[in-house]
């Protein structure tokens, strides 16, 4: 029977993916992005099966909520990176340092 | 209406306030300005004031009563069961005097010496003054933690701003120093403030406490004032300070800051914690005993007057600790109280005497900008007057009867001979070493051939130099031949304490 | 639902209103009269602390079913952080006008951020604080690039958009576990849940704590969740960083007493362990690696971590007192925090930020009375008295001895004094040094006369802090 | 079980789908590899009986989020070849606590979750539950609050994006509302009073 | 009385004060005179107190002046015990004082310190007496430093001389090692006693010597033992007895009469005083006593030695002087106190005026004070040489004059001093005294016959200006030399055998020597017709004849010896190599300590590596830290998720 166990693992491999594309990742930001989009599906499965499995339908209500936010976030994200863009000409995760220590 | 009543408060606060006024009018930046010279006259004026209100407070001082006098007290965190609490006995009283006395010298060493925002110099004065009034008669832990602390910051800059060369150095060495000992305190005071609910001393001293905790207690308390006394091992950051400070800071420092580590054994450390000070009062004699012999002999090599003079205010405050802490060593009969009473002479001594040489020191570098001992020689020859003040107070550094400088060690000599023959010996060889360093020293500056053009150049002391070297020589003197008003001071006071310390608390 | 609902939640309704209002007067008001729009927020500002003040309610109410609670320490919390966040605009309009970044949106964005925190310091449920703490996050990442020219500040959102975006990711991966544990996202539910079913205080609930921590200590900046703030406080400019290191500290206690102690009270011997872990390594982190640092923003963002790992200490303890204790510290702590970073922004003019620490030398010399200010300041957070960072530290070691934790309490205070020496090494640069340039400080009256008060409010509230630590004490007892 | 194979299959494209996104090299790839993703949670939420998230999440995600990305993506124009082997120097290491914490999680799920009540299935939706309708009928009542804030983020994230990233061109023409309606009279009309010349 | 006795102490404190405070506005000779003044007030008041404890059957007074402080039980207080000891010494000092004043005029005449230097003296006779009319411990301390003050003041008046500041530093610390044992022998008592007051002391002692007390653990002394030591050891200091001797001297640094005056007749007689004032203590330990007779018998012989290689002439009667006052040490130690207290007054009354006797030959010498440079002063200076010649053989004991009195009866009790046993400690002390005559006679009569006979050895220049000094100086000359003849004729028999002192010494009775000797005693004349048959006698009379065939007939042969014998003649010349020892060994030596300490202990040690080294090792940690924000997104985040994993792994594995 395919129940909570199965999507949490499901999500749990999902929030773990995304982690793991963070860190490993140099490339650009954009897949950085990505990657937290993929993180917050990951909490998703979590609420949606949760709430299932409770029988309770604000998990799901949270979910939508999430969704909203997301976009906000998105929209928000890729304002910023756009501005780094033009300012730096390159959205390149390695260059990004001029900040340390 | 007794206005003795209120006579602490004014103590304290009238300093703080003058130093506020003089901040906020300032000086205009221009050390010449007729602004700058305004205030100095307040700064003078004030600092005399205080000094003749503690007369007042010298004069209705009753040496009899065993309690704490001038009692003054008013909620101040109710939150917190902290009080404004003040009040004074025949501990505190003498330091209190000692300070308002020094105070108004210390205005006038520094009259035109300090070119550089003189109304801030001042000002840090006054406010010094005040606070430390405030700590010397703060019976309300939280209260005397305030003024303790607050205390460094007008001495950190003072050092920082009107300092020497590496002044930088030594101030923050000396902030961070005693700053790391009194935040030890500060948890030994939460600590007491858990156990009793209040801040207020009394309560402190009364409360059961178990030995271990007593024990940590102790460590902490001893942290913060073995800094501040200061007591080998942790002395190194005096000779600095001292070396880089302005004149008038080295002698505060000298005079007052570090009477405030014994004092806070005696209001602290023994009332509060007897069985722990009794664990430990081994390790403080040990320490007091090597304070006096080893920094003896660091101070012979010293190559800078004013380095040397702070290592001889070490090795005298060694004499300080080892008085206090006898009590326990001293298997019978009386005795203990000798040495309490001679470590607080002592203290009141130093506060003179190392003040005195830290003016005669001020009053060359103000000529000559050097404090090397090899950039003098034959002074006497150039500034008699002022050879005749400095051989004085380096006699009475030395400990020669007569003179206040005498009075504590000889106390504490014949305590400590009642605790251990070897006590003694070694308490006793700061005869030797005292008079050794300070002597070399008045040979090498005062005596001798005109050594240097510079010296050749000298002027012998201004009235306003004599006056502060006269006043100070003449209460040397004057505790030296006749110490009994300020002994019968302390005398019930101390039988007090030893009896508090009497009573285990376990 | 009825109107007293809405009647209670008028702070956050009017300010909500009162936003538009400015987001659309500002489209009328030209970059040379931007003040007004200034001026306009103010008000707004006056207006929602009016409504704070006079709608507060007499007695804890959770309204929203649920979702919205409004007690004591809601009420002063967002007092507080209206505030500072006044103050915050008031100290930044000199500067951004001086460097071309008069904006409209600046104050919008701000009042967005308010409004963020003040729906998380009112939030009874994990989702209205979820909600609330985007609302506050994503006004933070806009204001942190509102200069779109400079790359630093560009970079620096980056960042902290990346690692909030993660922080709020595994926050809500903690909420689903706890939702998933306990059936419900109202606080007080879930208090009443684990209460019920002591089964409950089980292993997956540990994880959704374990998360739930994650999500708090980013948003307090407690190690190793700290990585964005000493970049961001560096790259933001430095009226917007000042606004990040000022009223959203009160957002995060909100935050974290909520979950921690309304919400997950009875994991207490679970969490503290870990809040414990967090908060040591804050404190040691935080105060060496401010040693370290030439850049004064950069240096007061590792004190902030420092005192974040004060007030964390306090949250610990997990009892009236440890609450009372970071209620304290964080209200005196932003005191002070926000007029360090004012009198960075008085320092600074057109195309000069006085960023590096030894743009203070010979401050002294240039202008005593703000030398004094920012030594009191500084003195406030070293935690020297009669300053009032004094009294918070005594309150939080006070706290963690009666808890019986007297190692914490020494590591504490060893820690402030490896911390004095940094801000001791400001008030070295502005009384011990030669000034480097003897430019006159320019700023308007008001400002200077706030800023000033600000200073005097440290030594003030350090001599009669009976107040204020009464105050703490009621709103810690009235929590329960 | 056919369920329980179509969960499978479709959670096996997802992991897919998701690894694809952190490994492909261009961006382009990992936004297509994103909405891919996206579909298959969507048919696993209904799978799960939550259909109207799924329908959202296709519209909401796919529908605009992702369309946003890819306009980024184009619009920032990024030279894909530019950059360089994409991995970070200790990218080992990350991969390791990552697997640690995936460990950690499956092993709380399966292991230690099983003395807990989360293990089993769904218990189905009674006939004639309306997914949609059910939700609808919390989110303006019980959720009101949080649903009154969802639309001030929205707002602000209109507010902040435009901030961002609305710059003046040069030589753009634009009416300057503000300056519009703040005008008089008399700054467009300028009465000039002359003295009368004098014949020459 | 009581008024008296202030006045003879205040009055010359008030002329010092006014003298050393006023000096400008008063000129030299206000100075001169209002010191000449109060210490003659003080002279003839002390002389008429002598007179009325002599004659006039004054009773000893034990005056309390007023209280110190009173703490703990232990009274401090300042007071006079005035008793026949007491006001012999006060007329000893007061007198030796007036003259020493008077001289200074002549002295002194052209120094620009003129003032300064009579401000000095009148504090000094103010310190001595203070010293010896104490009636308390604290009040003898007081004294006893403040007269080494003045001593270190005038040692160094000239301080410009490079060797004079040396000196009197030298003089000023090693008094102190004495001090050092003097403060403990005063913690002593008051730890035994519990009190600092004479009388009281005194009436405790015998309960002191039943007690023990264990210096080092486990090795139990009797309490009396160590105190007195203790006590002794500050003697030894301010007696410059021998190791303490060094100081002696080079004090000869200062100017002439100071030497006459303290470091000849009175200053360096407080210890020897001090020990017959505490013959109550002394007197109950034999061990004490028999340290005392030690150092006093070496201190004795061997600095009578080191008189004959020297070649200053002051520093010829400075080490006449150790050497004397270990003949009073010896005394001490064989309890004839009374002896060494009357050899103190006939000593202080020949050996003053021999100092003045020197400064009088120097001040014709211009200032020179080698004696191989002088000879055949005798027709040029009269009146010096008589009173010269009177000191010189009141110093050997020729018979007749005072110290032939002393001298003679001091070795005789030490002789008879058999209680001491028949161990090394009695004849060691017996030998060194008798040989010490020998000794004596040989070193006076070769600066004698060096300085005034033979023939002239100084320059041309020199020798035309010669003549003899003025009244001011010859005049204390014949002052001193009355006394210096006649005294010990006069006192021998009521100073040492009818029992003078009375209850002021207390001697046991099976100590006291001059009791048994004045059983045979019959008087001054009959001493004197026996002495031909003491070897004293002889020994005297064959150092004489030494000096005189050695310097006067054959000043070859001293020469050769020198040369034949070069090894001892150096180890006398480098004075026992006790300078060398101090100088390089405790002096330097101390400064290594010091500076091993400084450099080692605090620069590197504490400062170095605990102070700084720890604030060091806190900024490299922060380098270190810093690093880990490297700027890297990835590290941000990895840090976070590294803190979460932590997390989660504890609350799996380890809760």
């Amino acid at each position: 029977m395919i129940g909570l166990q199965h999507y949490l693992t499901l999500s749990a491999m999902l929030f773990v993916l995304s982690i793991a594309g963070i860190i490993i990742n140099r490339r650009n930001l954009i897949l950085i992005l990505m990657c937290i989009e993929l993180m917050l599906l990951a909490v998703n499965f979590n609420f949606i099966a949760f709430s299932r499995h409770l029988g309770d339908d604000t998990g799901q209500v949270f979910v939508f909520f999430i969704l909203t936010v997301a976009a906000a976030e998105a929209a928000i994200g890729l304002a910023i990176l756009v501005v780094l863009f033009r300012n730096r000409r390159s959205i390149n995760v390695q260059e990004l340092n001029t900040m340390k220590g | 209406m007794d206005y003795s009543q209120y006579l602490l408060s004014i103590l304290v606060w009238l300093p703080i306030i003058s130093g506020i006024v003089l901040l906020v009018i300032g000086d205009g930046g221009d050390a010449k300005s007729s602004k700058a010279s305004t205030m100095r006259i307040i700064a003078l004026g004030m600092s005399l004031l205080t000094f003749v209100l503690s007369i007042a407070l010298y004069a209705w001082f009753d040496n009899t009563e065993t309690g704490m006098q001038f009692i003054e007290r008013f909620a101040w965190i109710p939150a917190l069961n902290a009080y404004y609490y003040l009040g004074i006995d025949g501990i505190s009283a003498p330091l209190i005097l000692l300070t308002t006395f020094i105070t108004p010298l210390v205005v006038l060493t520094s009259w035109d010496v300090i070119k550089v925002r003189p109304a801030q110099f001042f000002a840090a004065f006054l406010i010094l003054e005040g606070l430390m009034i405030g700590v010397f008669s703060a019976l309300d832990g939280l209260l005397f933690y305030v003024f303790w602390e607050a205390m460094l910051v007008p001495m950190f800059l003072i050092i920082g701003v009107w300092g020497g060369e590496r002044r930088i150095y030594a101030t923050l060495k000396f902030f961070l120093y005693t700053f790391l000992g009194s935040v030890l305190m500060l948890v030994a005071f939460i600590y007491l403030y858990g156990q009793t609910g209040s801040f207020d001393m009394f309560g402190w001293m009364n409360v059961t406490i178990g030995l271990t905790a007593q024990k940590f207690i102790f460590i902490a308390f001893l942290i913060a004032f073995a800094v501040k006394v200061p007591m080998w091992p942790v002395h190194t950051w005096l000779p600095d300070a001292h070396v880089e400070a302005p004149t008038g800071g080295s002698v505060i420092l000298a005079a007052i800051m570090l009477k405030m580590g014994g004092y806070g054994f005696l209001r602290l450390s023994l009332p509060m914690v007897p069985d722990g000070s009794a664990y430990f009062s081994g390790l403080v004699i040990a320490m007091s005993l090597i304070a006096i012999v080893y920094i003896g002999f660091v101070a012979l090599m010293q190559k800078d007057m004013k380095k040397l003079i702070a290592y001889s205010s070490i090795a005298h405050m060694g004499f300080v600790t080892l008085g206090f802490f006898l009590l326990w060593s001293i298997q019978s009969g009386s005795g203990a109280g000798l040495g309490m009473t001679g470590g607080m002479v002592q203290m009141v001594s130093h506060g003179l005497i190392s003040g005195a040489m830290f003016l005669c020191v001020g009053v060359l570098y103000d000529r000559v900008h050097s404090r090397k001992i090899a950039d003098y020689g034959g002074v006497a020859n150039t500034m008699p007057v002022f050879a005749a003040f400095m051989v004085l107070f380096s006699m009475a550094n030395a400990g020669l009867p007569g003179t206040s400088g005498f009075v504590g060690e000889f106390m504490v000599i014949i305590a400590s001979f009642k605790a251990n023959f070897w006590f003694a010996f070694l308490g006793a060889s700061t005869l030797v070493l005292g008079a050794a360093y300070t002597l070399w020293m008045v040979k090498r500056v005062i005596y001798g051939e005109i050594a240097n053009d510079d010296v050749a150049e000298l002027e012998d002391l201004n009235i306003r130099e004599f006056v502060v070297l006269g006043v100070l020589a003449v209460a040397v003197l004057l505790i030296g031949l006749w110490p009994a008003p300020l002994v019968d001071m302390m005398n019930v006071t101390v039988d007090q304490l030893i009896q508090q310390i009497g009573h285990s608390k376990l | 639902m009825t109107l007293t609902d809405y009647m209670s939640a008028a702070p956050e309704m009017t300010l909500l209103g009162l936003i538009c209002v400015v987001l659309i007067a500002d489209l009328f008001v030209d970059d040379e009269n931007r003040v007004q729009t200034f001026w306009m927020s103010i008000a707004a500002l006056a207006i929602t602390m009016w409504t704070l003040l006079t709608t507060a309610p007499a007695e804890s109410l959770v309204l929203f079913d649920g979702s919205y609670v409004s007690d004591p320490l809601s009420q002063v919390l967002k007092v507080t952080a209206v505030g500072f966040v006044g103050i915050a605009l008031m100290y930044g309009r000199d500067y951004l006008r001086a460097n071309d970044l008069h904006k409209g949106e600046f104050y919008i964005l701000a009042l967005f951020g308010l409004l963020g925190m003040m729906i998380m310091i009112s939030a009874n449920s994990l989702l209205t604080m979820y909600l609330g703490l985007e609302t506050l996050a994503l006004s933070l990442y806009a204001l942190v690039a509102i200069d779109r020219n400079n790359v630093t500040s560009a970079e620096s959102a980056m960042k902290y958009f990346v690692l909030g975006a993660i922080a709020s990711g595994a926050l809500l991966y903690g909420i689903s576990w706890v939702y998933g544990v306990t059936g419900t996202l109202k606080f007080d539910e879930i208090a009443m849940a684990l209460a019920a079913n002591p089964a409950l205080n089980s292993l997956p609930l540990w994880f959704g704590l374990a998360f739930l921590i994650v999500g708090i200590s980013f948003k307090f900046g407690a190690v190793p969740f700290h990585m964005w703030l000493p970049d961001v406080y560096q790259g933001a400019r430095t009226p917007v960083t000042l606004y990040i290191a000022s009223a959203p500290k009160l957002a995060a206690l909100a935050f974290t007493l909520r979950v921690l102690t309304d919400g997950l009270g009875g994991l207490h011997d679970v969490w503290a362990d870990m809040i414990m872990v967090v908060a040591v390594m804050s404190l040691l982190v935080g105060n060496v690696i401010a040693i370290a640092q030439t850049n004064i923003k950069r240096m007061l963002g590792y004190s902030t971590i420092a005192h974040v790992g004060f007030i964390l200490l306090a949250v610990f303890c997990g009892n009236d007192k440890g609450n009372s204790a970071a209620l304290f510290y964080t209200l005196t702590y932003i005191v002070a925090a926000a007029g360090a970073f004012g009198i960075v922004i008085l320092l600074s003019r057109r195309g000069f930020d006085a960023e590096n620490l030894s743009d203070f030398k010979g401050l002294n010399a240039r202008s005593p009375w703000f030398a004094l200010m920012m030594m009191f300041l500084m003195f406030s957070l070293a935690g020297v008295p009669p300053f009032i960072g004094f009294f918070g530290k005594l309150n939080v070691i006070d706290a963690v001895l009666s808890s019986g934790y007297p190692g914490l309490a020494i590591l504490m205070v060893l820690a402030s004094v490896v911390g004095a020496f940094y801000y001791l090494r400001v008030i070295w640069y502005m009384y011990f040094e030669q000034a480097e340039d003897m430019a006159v400080l320019q700023s308007s009256a008001d400002t200077r006369l706030v800023l000033s008060l600000n200073g005097l409010a440290v030594l003030a509230l350090g001599i009669i802090p009976g107040w204020l630590w009464t105050l703490c004490t009621q709103i810690a007892l009235s929590m329960r | 079980m056919f369920q329980a194979i179509l969960f499978y299959l479709f959670s096996a494209v997802l992991m897919g789908a998701a690894l694809g996104v952190i490994l492909s090299r261009n961006p382009v790839h990992a936004v297509m590899f994103l909405v891919l993703a996206f579909f298959q949670s969507a048919i696993l939420w209904i799978l799960a009986e939550a259909e109207f998230l799924g329908i959202v999440l296709v519209l909401v995600y796919v529908g605009a989020v992702m369309v946003l990305f890819l306009f980024v993506v184009m619009m920032l124009d990024i030279n894909v070849e530019a950059v360089k082997r994409g991995l970070t120097r200790y990218w080992f290491l990350g991969l390791g606590f990552t697997l640690l914490m995936a460990v950690e999680i499956v092993q709380l799920i399966w292991l230690r979750g099983q003395d807990s009540d989360i293990a089993g299935g769904f218990e189905p939706y009674a006939d004639g539950y309306s997914n949609t309708k059910a939700l609808g009928s919390v989110l303006y009542t019980e959720h009101v609050y949080a649903f009154e804030i969802a639309a001030v983020i929205l707002l602000l994230a209109i507010v902040a994006a435009i901030t961002l990233t609305m710059r003046k061109r040069p030589g753009l023409k634009v009416q300057n509302i503000a300056k519009q309606v703040a005008v008089r009279a008399k700054d467009r009309l300028r009465v000039v009073k002359m003295d009368a010349e004098k014949r020459q | 009385m009581y008024s008296y006795y202030l006045t003879i102490v205040l009055a010359p404190l008030a002329a010092a004060i006014v003298a050393g405070l006023f000096g400008k506005q008063i000129g030299r000779a206000g100075a001169h005179w209002i010191t000449i003044l109060a210490v003659g007030l003080s002279c003839v008041l002390s002389m008429f107190v002598l007179k009325e404890m002599f004659w006039g059957g004054a009773v000893a007074e034990n005056i309390h002046v007023y209280t110190w402080a009173v703490t703990d039980g232990l009274r401090m207080e300042v007071g006079f015990l005035v008793d026949r000891l007491t006001a012999l010494m006060m007329v000893v000092v007061t007198f030796v004082s007036f003259s020493v004043h008077i001289y200074t005029i002549g002295y002194m005449h052209d120094d620009p310190g003129y003032q300064r230097f009579f401000s000095y003296i009148s504090l000094f006779t103010f310190s001595m007496l203070m010293l010896v009319m104490s009636n308390n411990f604290l009040q003898l301390f007081f004294g006893w430093e403040a007269v080494g003050l003045v001593s270190y003041l005038l040692i160094g008046f000239w301080y410009k001389r490079e060797s004079a500041i040396f000196a009197n530093l030298k003089a000023f610390l090693v008094n102190r090692v004495g001090d050092f044992g003097f403060i403990l022998g005063i913690a002593a008592i008051v730890m035994f006693t519990g009190s600092l007051d004479y009388a009281e002391v005194f009436g405790q002692a015998e309960s002191v010597a039943a007690q023990q007390f264990e210096v080092f653990p486990g090795a139990p002394w009797n309490a009396m033992t160590v105190a007195c030591i203790l006590l002794f050891i500050g003697a030894m200091g301010k007696s410059a007895q021998a190791p303490l001797h060094v100081w002696l001297p080079d004090s000869m640094e200062g100017p002439t009469p100071i030497s006459a005056l303290i470091h000849a007749a009175t200053m360096v007689t407080a210890g020897i005083f001090m020990v017959a004032r505490m013959s109550p203590l002394f007197e109950l330990s034999e061990t004490a006593l028999a340290v005392v007779i030690t150092i006093g018998a070496i201190t004795a012989f061997f600095m009578g030695l080191l008189g004959i290689v020297q070649n200053d002439i002051k520093r010829v009667v400075a080490y006449s002087t150790l050497s004397q006052l270990g003949y009073m040490t010896v005394a001490l130690g064989a309890s004839a106190y009374s002896a060494a207290i009357f050899h103190l007054m006939t000593h202080a009354f020949f050996k003053a005026l021999l100092f003045l006797a020197a400064g009088s030959v120097i001040i014709a010498m211009h200032h020179e004070q080698d004696i191989r440079k002088m000879g055949g002063l005798r027709k040029y200076m009269p009146i010096t040489y008589w009173t010269a010649l009177i000191g010189s053989l009141a110093l050997i004991g020729f018979p007749g004059l005072s110290g032939f009195f002393s001298k003679d009866l001091l070795i005789e009790a030490v002789k008879e001093s058999h209680w001491h046993g028949q161990g090394a400690v009695y004849w060691i002390a017996y030998l060194s005294v008798l040989l010490g005559v020998f000794v004596t006679a040989l070193y006076s009569f070769r600066m004698f016959f060096l300085v005034f006979h033979g023939k002239a050895r100084m320059d041309k220049e020199t020798k035309s200006h010669l003549h003899e000094t003025p009244w001011v100086v010859t005049a204390p000359l014949i002052m001193l030399a009355i006394p210096s003849a006649i005294i010990g004729w006069i006192t021998v028999n009521d100073v040492l055998f009818n029992n003078y002192f009375g209850d002021a010494i207390v001697v046991s009775s099976a100590h006291d020597v001059l009791a048994h000797m004045g059983e045979s005693f019959h008087g001054s004349l009959s001493l004197l017709k026996h002495a031909p048959q003491t070897p004293v006698f002889w020994l005297a009379a064959g150092g004489v004849f030494s000096a005189w065939f050695l310097y006067l007939r054959r000043p070859d042969i001293p020469v050769t010896i020198k040369r034949k014998l070069s090894g001892i003649y150096t180890l006398l010349d480098r004075k026992y190599y006790f300078d060398d020892l101090y100088i390089k060994g405790f002096a330097a030596g101390g400064r290594g300590i010091g500076r091993f300490l400084w450099e080692k202990g605090d620069q590197l040690i504490i400062d170095g590596i605990i102070v700084n080294g720890t604030a060091r090792s806190v900024g490299k940690l922060a380098g270190v830290m810093r690093q880990i924000q490297t700027g890297y997104l990835y590290t941000y985040a990895f840090a976070m998720i590294i803190g979460l994993t932590m997390l989660l792994s504890w609350l799996i594995w380890f809760r």
